[in-house]
C-alpha cells in the first residue's frame, strides 16, 4: 500500500484495521506509523480511508507521519489533528459559535453552561 | 426597540394572524398557493377554555434569549440593535435544544427541511403581517415605551416567574 | 426461577421497587412510589450481590488472625458465650444492636433473643436518625411514622420542606415535589445550604443552623396574629392549645435569630397557612439536634394549628434513612419500646407479650442505648448488619472499649465493626433472602429471594433460629411463621401477610385486618391517642452550640448523593465511588479567603471533640460561616459532636463549632 | 419514537441517567455536572435532525433515519470524525464508539430519571404543551 502524505487528516481509520499501523500522541503531535505488513489488508484500508490517501502500491519499509493536533481554545488539550477538523469543516454547514475549536470535554461543559444559565438567574436571588 | 404586543382580551380567535403569516413567508405569496405549499406554522393562536380566550403565541424575542444561549451552532443570534432572534436555517443542525427551552413553546420543526421554525418578524415589511391582519388589534407593533403595558413581552426569566406567581 | 423477580432498593427509606432479572436489572414502573425510577445509588444496587469484598464463611479470631470455621461451632460459640456473659454477670452485660437493613422478621426475633435473655439492651441506628420523631411524634399524634404516603406529596398545595435534603438523599422524593410544583404549589426549603433541594423552593429560607425551632414558632406567632390559624381544627381534634403562647416570637425577633428577613418568615407563614392542604418534610435537620425532640414538636404544633394533618396532601412527613428503619423500630428492636410501641416501662402492655411469647418475666425500664454501650460494662455485645464503629462518633472515637467481652458481628461485608469482633458470621443480603421490609411511608413489602447468597452466608433469621434453639428457644427460621406471629405482637400489622405486603407496593400500615386495604392517611378521623385527640405543646428555642474565637465555624454533617450511610454498601460500588472518591468539605469562598484555604487544598478541621483531614471545596451553597462535610467518611465521625438529646438519646451530629486550616 | 428532552429546571444532579446508562452500556454515554452548584445538566446526543456525525460519517455506520440517527458498527472504521464533528461532545471513542441509541427505544437514562427531567418525548408534544400552558397563565393573567 501507498499513502499519500498530502491527502492524509491523520485520523485513525487505518490503524484500528491493521495492527501494523500504529498511531500515537505527543506534546500535540500525533504520529502514524505505516510499518511493512500484510498486503491482503489493503483493499479494507482503502475502503476505510476517509481522505482517499491510501492506495494499492509498493512503498519505502516504515514510514511516520506526523500532524499537528488542535487544542481546545479553553482547556488547552490537543484533541484532533488540525486536518481532521478542516476535513470535519468542510463536510458541515459553516457555525456561527465554533464549536470545533473546543475539546468534547469543553463542549459539554459549554452545553451546561448556556442550559443552567436561567436556572441560575432564577436561583441566584433565593 | 420595537415590540409586538399581544392583548389576549381583544383576541377573538379567528386566525387571521396565522393565515398572514404563512402567506407571508409562501414562495408564492398568494393565500391559496400557500395553503397548497404546506406552510409550517410560525404564530399559533391557543385556545384557552377556562378563560374562554384565545391567545395568540408568538415568538417574544426575549432579551437574553435562552434559545440563542443554548444552541450550539450559533443558528440563533439575536441582532443587538432590534433585539429581533434570528435564526439560519443553513447553520441549524435540527437538535431541537432551543425549542426544548422556549418558555412560550414557540419554536416549531419545519419536518421537510429537518431544521427549526420560528417567527423572524417578517424583515421585509415595516409592519409584521400578523400584526396588519389582525382585525381586533389584539397584536400590535411599537416601540417598547409606547406600549405601556408591554412588560408582559418581557424576558422568559420574568415570564417564568410570572407562571409561579400566577399559579398561586 | 423465573426471568424478573420483584425486589425493593436495600439504600434509602423511600422503598422503590425494581426487578432483579438473570443477568441485571429492570425498572418496575408500576410501583407506587418510584413509577421505575431509581437515584444512582438504586441503580447500583445489584454492585453488592456478589461483591468480591462479601463475607463467605463464618470466622473466628485467634489472635490478630482470622480463621475459618464451620457454622455449628459458631452457632454453639455464640450461644455458649451468650450464657457464660449471662451466668457470669447477669442479663445487664448483654447488649444487642439490631438493624435497619435486615426485614422486619428478623429484628423481630432478634430483639425477642434479647428481651427473652433478659434485656432491654437493643438498640438500631434509628437512634441515631428518627429516635426524636418517635418520642415525639407518639405523645402527640400517637403514632411515631409518616402520616401520609410520599406519592400524596403531589396533592399538597405548599410543602414546607426544613432540614432535608431529600434531593440528594431521597431522590424518588423530589419527583412528587415537583408533581405538586407542575399544578402550582408553593415548595418551601428552610436549610443553611443552598442544596439541589433548595434549587425546587420558590422560598428559600437559609436561616443559621439550629434555630429551626424559632423559624417555626416565629411562623406559629405570624398565623395566630393574622388568624390563619384552623380554630375548628383545634377545637375538635386538639388539646393544649391554650397553653401555646409564642407571642415573644415576633418576626423581628425571630429575623435575629435565624438571620432570616422578616418580611419571608411572615411570607412562608402565609403560604403554609392560606393553602389548601400543606406538608411538612423533614429528616435528620431537625432530629440530630440536642433539641431534636423540641425540633419534631415545633413541626408538629404548626402543622396541628393550621389543622394540616389527616387529608390527603396535608400532613408532617419524616423522611427515614434505611430501608427498613421504620420497620426495625415497628419491631421493637429499641432500647426504649417492644414491638407495636408498647413502651419498656408500661408493663401492662408488656404482659401482653409475655403470654405470647410464653415467657416468665420480661424486662422492664430503658436498656442501654447504641452511643451508652462503649461505657457500659458489656460481657457480650451481638451486631446484625450494623456498622456502629463508622455510624456512631461516640462509639467510633472509644471503639476499644465496645470489646470488653465477646462480640459477634453478622454482616455481608467485614466492616470496621466486624474488623474487632471475635466471631463474624457471613449473611445473605436482601435480595438472598425472604421478608419483610417497612419503608418511610408505613408500606410494608414483601421481598422475594432472587439471588444465590455467596460461599456459606444465611440468612440473618436463619442464623437467629440456630442460635435460639441452642439457648433453648424454639423460633422459627421461616419469614412467613415470623410474620404470622408479628401479626399478633403488632396491632398495625395484624392483617399483614405475604400475600398482600408481597402485592405490587405492597400494603401501608395499620391494616387490622387481612382482607383492609391498608391506611394510606393516619389520623383522618381521630389520632391515635388515647382521647383521640392530638397535643399542642410549646416548645422554646434553645441554647446553641456557640462559636468562639477558638472555634468560629460551624461544621454541618449531611449526605451526598452517591454515598450511603456508613458506606459499606456505596463504597464497594465501583460506579459510585468513581463520581465521589474522597472526603470533602464544602466552604464558602469568603470563609476560604479569611482562613486561607484554597479550592482542592487538604485541609484539617478541629472542634472540640476531634480532629480530621479533609479536601476542601470551595462552594457558594454553603452559607458564610458554616462548614460541610458528608458523613460516608469515617474522617466525620472523628469531629461530630457528642452533645445528647436527653429525650431520644440521639447525639447532635448536625452542628458542632470548628475551625479550619491548612495542612501542610 | 420521540427524542430525549431535558427541563433543565427538574435536574437535581443526581447523576441517576449516568450510572445507569454506564450499567446498561458499560460506559456512559450521558454526563451529568453541577454548574456553579446552583443548577446541574445533563448533556446527551441530540438524535440531531441534521445531524453533523451523520454529515461526516463516510461509510454510512452513522445516518438519518426518521428521528433518529442509527448507528452500524459493522461499517464503522473508528476514523473519530463523528467524535470531532458532535457539538455536544456526546460521542465518546476508545476502541469503540460510544453514542446514544436510545436503547432501542426504552433509554434507562430516561426511565431512572427520580425527577422526570429527562423525557422521550415527540418534540412537537412538548412545544405543544407549553405552548399551551403559557397561553393559559397569560390569560388568566387578563381575567385577574
Amino acid at each position: 500500500m501507498k499513502v499519500d502524505e498530502r491527502r492524509c487528516i491523520g485520523c485513525r481509520a487505518c490503524s484500528a484495521i491493521s495492527r501494523s499501523i500504529s498511531i500515537s500522541e505527543d506534546a500535540g503531535i500525533r504520529s502514524i506509523t505505516f510499518h511493512s505488513h500484510d498486503e491482503s489488508l489493503t483493499e479494507r484500508l482503502i475502503e476505510a480511508c476517509p481522505a482517499g490517501a491510501i492506495s494499492s502500491g509498493i512503498t519505502a519499509e516504515s514510514i511516520t507521519l506526523t500532524f499537528r493536533m488542535k487544542r481546545c481554545s479553553v482547556c488547552g488539550e490537543p484533541f484532533a489533528t488540525e486536518r481532521e477538523i478542516e476535513h470535519v469543516a468542510s463536510l458541515i454547514p459553516e457555525t456561527h459559535k465554533n464549536w470545533l475549536d473546543l475539546c468534547p470535554e469543553c463542549r459539554r461543559a459549554e452545553q451546561r453552561r448556556s442550559h443552567a444559565w436561567h436556572c441560575i438567574r432564577i436561583r441566584g436571588r433565593v | 426597540m420595537k415590540e409586538i404586543l399581544v392583548r389576549p382580551e381583544r383576541c377573538v380567535g379567528c386566525r387571521s394572524c396565522e393565515i398572514a403569516c404563512a402567506v407571508e413567508h409562501s414562495q408564492s405569496r398568494d393565500l391559496l398557493k400557500a395553503l397548497s405549499e404546506m406552510p409550517q406554522r410560525r404564530l399559533y393562536v391557543e385556545h384557552v377554555p377556562e378563560y374562554s380566550l384565545a391567545v395568540p403565541m408568538l415568538c417574544r424575542h426575549c432579551e437574553d434569549a435562552p434559545c440563542v444561549a443554548v444552541c450550539p451552532t450559533g443558528a440563533l443570534t439575536q441582532d443587538a440593535l432590534t433585539g429581533v432572534v434570528r435564526h439560519n436555517r443553513d447553520i441549524c443542525i435540527g437538535c431541537w435544544t432551543c425549542a426544548s427551552v422556549c418558555t412560550y413553546g414557540v419554536i416549531g420543526r419545519d419536518r421537510r427541511a429537518r431544521v427549526a421554525i420560528k417567527c423572524d418578524r417578517c424583515p421585509d415589511r415595516e409592519v409584521p403581517a400578523c400584526v396588519s391582519a389582525c382585525p381586533t388589534r389584539a397584536l400590535i407593533y411599537g416601540e417598547v415605551e409606547e406600549v405601556s403595558r408591554a412588560r408582559r413581552a418581557a424576558p422568559a426569566l420574568k415570564f417564568a416567574q410570572g407562571v409561579a406567581a400566577s399559579s398561586r | 426461577m423465573t426471568a424478573r423477580i420483584p425486589t425493593v432498593c436495600p439504600y434509602c427509606a423511600v422503598g422503590c421497587g425494581f426487578y432483579i432479572t438473570r443477568n441485571g436489572m429492570e425498572y418496575m414502573q408500576d410501583h407506587p412510589v418510584n413509577e421505575g425510577a431509581l437515584c444512582p445509588k438504586g441503580n447500583a444496587a445489584l454492585d453488592v450481590l456478589n461483591h468480591v469484598d462479601r463475607l463467605r464463611y463464618p470466622m473466628m479470631r485467634i489472635g490478630d488472625d482470622w480463621i475459618r470455621v464451620s457454622w455449628s461451632e459458631a452457632l454453639d460459640r455464640v450461644a455458649e458465650e451468650m450464657q457464660r456473659a449471662l451466668r457470669e454477670k447477669g442479663p445487664g452485660a448483654l447488649a444487642f444492636l439490631g438493624s435497619a437493613k435486615c426485614t422486619n422478621e428478623e429484628n423481630y426475633i432478634f430483639q425477642k433473643i434479647a428481651r427473652l435473655m433478659g434485656t432491654n439492651s437493643i438498640d438500631n441506628s434509628a437512634r441515631r436518625c428518627h429516635s426524636p420523631t418517635i418520642i415525639a411524634l407518639r405523645r402527640m399524634l400517637g403514632t411515631p411514622a409518616m402520616t401520609n404516603p410520599v406519592s400524596d406529596l403531589a396533592l399538597s398545595d405548599c410543602i414546607f420542606i426544613i432540614g432535608s435534603n431529600l434531593a440528594e438523599n431521597h431522590p424518588v422524593v423530589a419527583r412528587w415535589i415537583l408533581r405538586a410544583k407542575d399544578r402550582g404549589a408553593a415548595v418551601i426549603v428552610a436549610d443553611p445550604r443552598v442544596t439541589p433541594t433548595a434549587w425546587l423552593a420558590d422560598l428559600h429560607l437559609q436561616l443559621n443552623p439550629g434555630t429551626d425551632i424559632a423559624l417555626i414558632n416565629g411562623m406559629i406567632n405570624v398565623i395566630l396574629n393574622e388568624g390563619l390559624e384552623n380554630s375548628s381544627f383545634i377545637k375538635e381534634r386538639t388539646s393544649g392549645f391554650e397553653g401555646l403562647d409564642l407571642s415573644d416570637y415576633t418576626p423581628e425577633r425571630v429575623s435575629s435569630i435565624t438571620g432570616l428577613r422578616a418580611g419571608d418568615i411572615v411570607r412562608a407563614a402565609r403560604l403554609y397557612a392560606k393553602a389548601g392542604a400543606s406538608s411538612i418534610v423533614y429528616c435528620m435537620g431537625i432530629t440530630q439536634h440536642s433539641c431534636g425532640t423540641e425540633n419534631v414538636t415545633a413541626c408538629a404544633n404548626l402543622a396541628l394549628v393550621c389543622g394540616h394533618v389527616g387529608r390527603p396532601g396535608a400532613g408532617i412527613l419524616p423522611l427515614r434513612g434505611q430501608n427498613n428503619v421504620q420497620g426495625a423500630c415497628d419491631m421493637g428492636a429499641l432500647a426504649d419500646f417492644y414491638p407495636g410501641w408498647r413502651s419498656v416501662d408500661d408493663s401492662r402492655a408488656i404482659d401482653e407479650l409475655r403470654r405470647l411469647w410464653n415467657a416468665r418475666a420480661l424486662p422492664l425500664g430503658r436498656g442501654l442505648t447504641a452511643d451508652m454501650m462503649p461505657e457500659a460494662d458489656l460481657r457480650f455485645l451481638y451486631v446484625m448488619g450494623e456498622d456502629i464503629v463508622n455510624s456512631h462518633p461516640a462509639v467510633s472515637r472509644r471503639r476499644e472499649r465496645l470489646k470488653r467481652g465477646f462480640m459477634v458481628v453478622q454482616d455481608i461485608f467485614m466492616t470496621d465493626t466486624a474488623r474487632i469482633a471475635d466471631l463474624v458470621l457471613p449473611a445473605a443480603a436482601w435480595a438472598e433472602k425472604e421478608g419483610t421490609f417497612t419503608s418511610t411511608e408505613r408500606r410494608v413489602q414483601w421481598v422475594s429471594r432472587a439471588r444465590e447468597a455467596p460461599g456459606e452466608a444465611r440468612p440473618d433469621l436463619w442464623i437467629l433460629s440456630e442460635v435460639a434453639a441452642r439457648l433453648g428457644f424454639d423460633l422459627s427460621p421461616e419469614p412467613e411463621e415470623v410474620l404470622a406471629e408479628i401479626n399478633q405482637a403488632v396491632p398495625a400489622y395484624r392483617g399483614i401477610s405475604r400475600s398482600n405486603a408481597g402485592a405490587r407496593g405492597g400494603i401501608i400500615w395499620p391494616c387490622p385486618h387481612p382482607d383492609h386495604p391498608g391506611t394510606p392517611v393516619l389520623h383522618t378521623e381521630r389520632f391515635s391517642t388515647p382521647d383521640g385527640r392530638a397535643r399542642i405543646s410549646p416548645v422554646h428555642h434553645p441554647a446553641l452550640e456557640r462559636t468562639s474565637p477558638q472555634h468560629p465555624l460551624i461544621l454541618i454533617t449531611g449526605r451526598v448523593v452517591l454515598h450511603y450511610n456508613a458506606g459499606s454498601m456505596s463504597m464497594r460500588s465501583e460506579g459510585l465511588v468513581k463520581r465521589e472518591p474522597e472526603i470533602r468539605i464544602d466552604v464558602h469562598p469568603e470563609d476560604a479567603a479569611r482562613f486561607g484555604v484554597a479550592d482542592g487544598d487538604a485541609v484539617m478541621i478541629e472542634t472540640r471533640w476531634g480532629r480530621a483531614r479533609a479536601r476542601a471545596k470551595l462552594t457558594p451553597r454553603q452559607k458564610r460561616g458554616t462548614l460541610f462535610m458528608p458523613f460516608h467518611f469515617p474522617e466525620t465521625n472523628l469531629v461530630a459532636s457528642e452533645i445528647i438529646d436527653e429525650k431520644s438519646m440521639m447525639p447532635e451530629l448536625k452542628v458542632a463549632a470548628c475551625r479550619i486550616w491548612r495542612a501542610d | 419514537m420521540g427524542k430525549i428532552y431535558l427541563d433543565p429546571e427538574r435536574c437535581i444532579g443526581c447523576r441517576s441517567c449516568e450510572v445507569a446508562c454506564e450499567r446498561e452500556h458499560g460506559h456512559p454515554r450521558i454526563s451529568v455536572d453541577k454548574v456553579k452548584d446552583l443548577a446541574a445538566v445533563p448533556v446527551y446526543c441530540h438524535q440531531c435532525d441534521t445531524a453533523p456525525c451523520a454529515a461526516v460519517c463516510y461509510t454510512g455506520s452513522l445516518r438519518l433515519d426518521g428521528d433518529m440517527v442509527v448507528f452500524d458498527p459493522d461499517l464503522c472504521t473508528l476514523c473519530g470524525l463523528c467524535f470531532v464533528a458532535c457539538p455536544f461532545g456526546a460521542i465518546e471513542l476508545d476502541s469503540v464508539i460510544h453514542r446514544c441509541d436510545l436503547c432501542g427505544g426504552t433509554p434507562v437514562c430516561v426511565m431512572t430519571c427520580p425527577t422526570e427531567a429527562l423525557q422521550l418525548e415527540d418534540i412537537d408534544a412538548i412545544t405543544g404543551s407549553t405552548r399551551s400552558r403559557a397561553a393559559g397563565v397569560l390569560a388568566a393573567r387578563v381575567r385577574v
